[in-house]
């Protein structure tokens, strides 16, 4: 699936987006395959109190299914307005 | 309704006028425009990220669920990405409805959830640098209004 | 501060660009635009009867009282009297501030003393003969929010 | 002082404004006065929690005062906006 990455998690992890291939039931099952790849993933994935997450652009919790999913993106609380 | 995610600035003015004009059912139509604001001085630029594809998606989910709980005839939003000056109106919100009520409510509520439901995500760029604006409570607490 | 009390229109997109223009402390501002409804259908014409040197004084205490209690940058009141179409803008109001919260409460605090409390009477006047608009207990009931 | 009246109290008194030389101490005598007069300014004023009262063009009471006052205008609940 595609994995996305918006403001200072995608400048912590240093790029937009990837494409992940891991056997994950949930979210939260991708945050730990993520984590567990290099210091620069843990670090932005270190506090999820200060993320937020949308499957297939939808806000969803880390608790999200991702079966038939094609989108993650993990970004922190949005400013907008 | 009418949802626009655009780079470029918008007039004002014009949207407005075209937004308003020919009513005869609406009573009352209401505005919002967000300006970049330099409160402490030294503001270059403001950086406004988002996310192509979402964006579009939540705000008409937004504007369809004012619809929804309001009476309106009609309703605008739009809202800027890319680096804007101090001064550049970043987004506006417009509402159209037969009473004042049900205007500025749909329109607060408006503002309520583009501003922390919406992703976009705001930098401010200084002479010390670039600064990610962080989200506000009272901003999240807002929306347990509604 | 700007209070106008007129009987030829206005130009709400002009009115809202030119109160807007230039503002870089103010980050949010709020319009509010009267038009004249003809829900049942069969309205020819809305006349406003207004009161010469005590509606200005009126608008003016009121918009004074909104700078008051909240942190306004600046308003704006716009009024029309003497005969209006259908569809036609009757009034304006706009406030600017530095938070929205702020520009939307003084919007409506405007409006609501602007229905009860400055004097202009309405009158309807359809196929059938004319007939002054009743004030409505709700407005009434409105200022006592504030 | 003048006396003014606006909307329907104008239309059912048959006038805008008219001087009055009365000895009255508040807008309440002056009602009085006035009713004393005539048929229509005694149907105008036949309900006053209909009426509303400018002195000086701030809205009062009917037991405000009327020492050194200019202008007094009677009128029904305003309908602006």
């Amino acid at each position: 699936m595609d994995v996305l990455y918006f403001a200072w998690v995608r400048e912590r992890i240093g790029l937009p987006r990837e494409k992940v291939d891991a056997d994950v039931a949930t979210v939260m099952d991708l945050v730990e395959v993520l984590r567990a790849r290099e210091d620069r993933y843990d670090a932005a994935f270190s506090d999820l109190s200060a993320l937020r997450v949308a499957v297939d652009q939808q806000l969803a919790d880390f608790d999200a299914p991702l079966a038939g999913v094609r989108e993650v993106a993990f970004f922190p609380p949005m400013t907008g307005g | 309704m009418r949802i626009a995610v655009q780079e470029g600035p918008f007039d004002l003015g014009a949207e407005a006028d075209a937004f308003a004009r020919g009513r005869c059912v609406s009573g009352a139509i209401v505005t919002f425009t967000g300006v970049v604001r330099d409160v402490a001085g030294g503001l270059k630029a403001m950086e406004i990220e988002h996310y192509p594809g979402m964006t579009e998606t939540a705000l008409t989910e937004i504007a369809t669920e004012a619809e929804r709980r309001w009476a309106l005839e009609d309703c605008l939003i739009i809202h800027r990405h890319g680096t804007l000056a101090p001064g550049e109106m970043i987004m506006m919100v417009a509402t159209a409805a037969l009473h004042r009520k049900d205007a500025f409510e749909a329109a607060e509520y408006l503002m309520d959830y583009l501003k922390s439901r919406a992703p976009f995500w705001k930098r401010e760029i200084t002479g010390d640098g670039a600064e990610w604006v962080a989200s506000r409570d009272e901003d999240e607490a807002a929306l347990t209004r509604w």
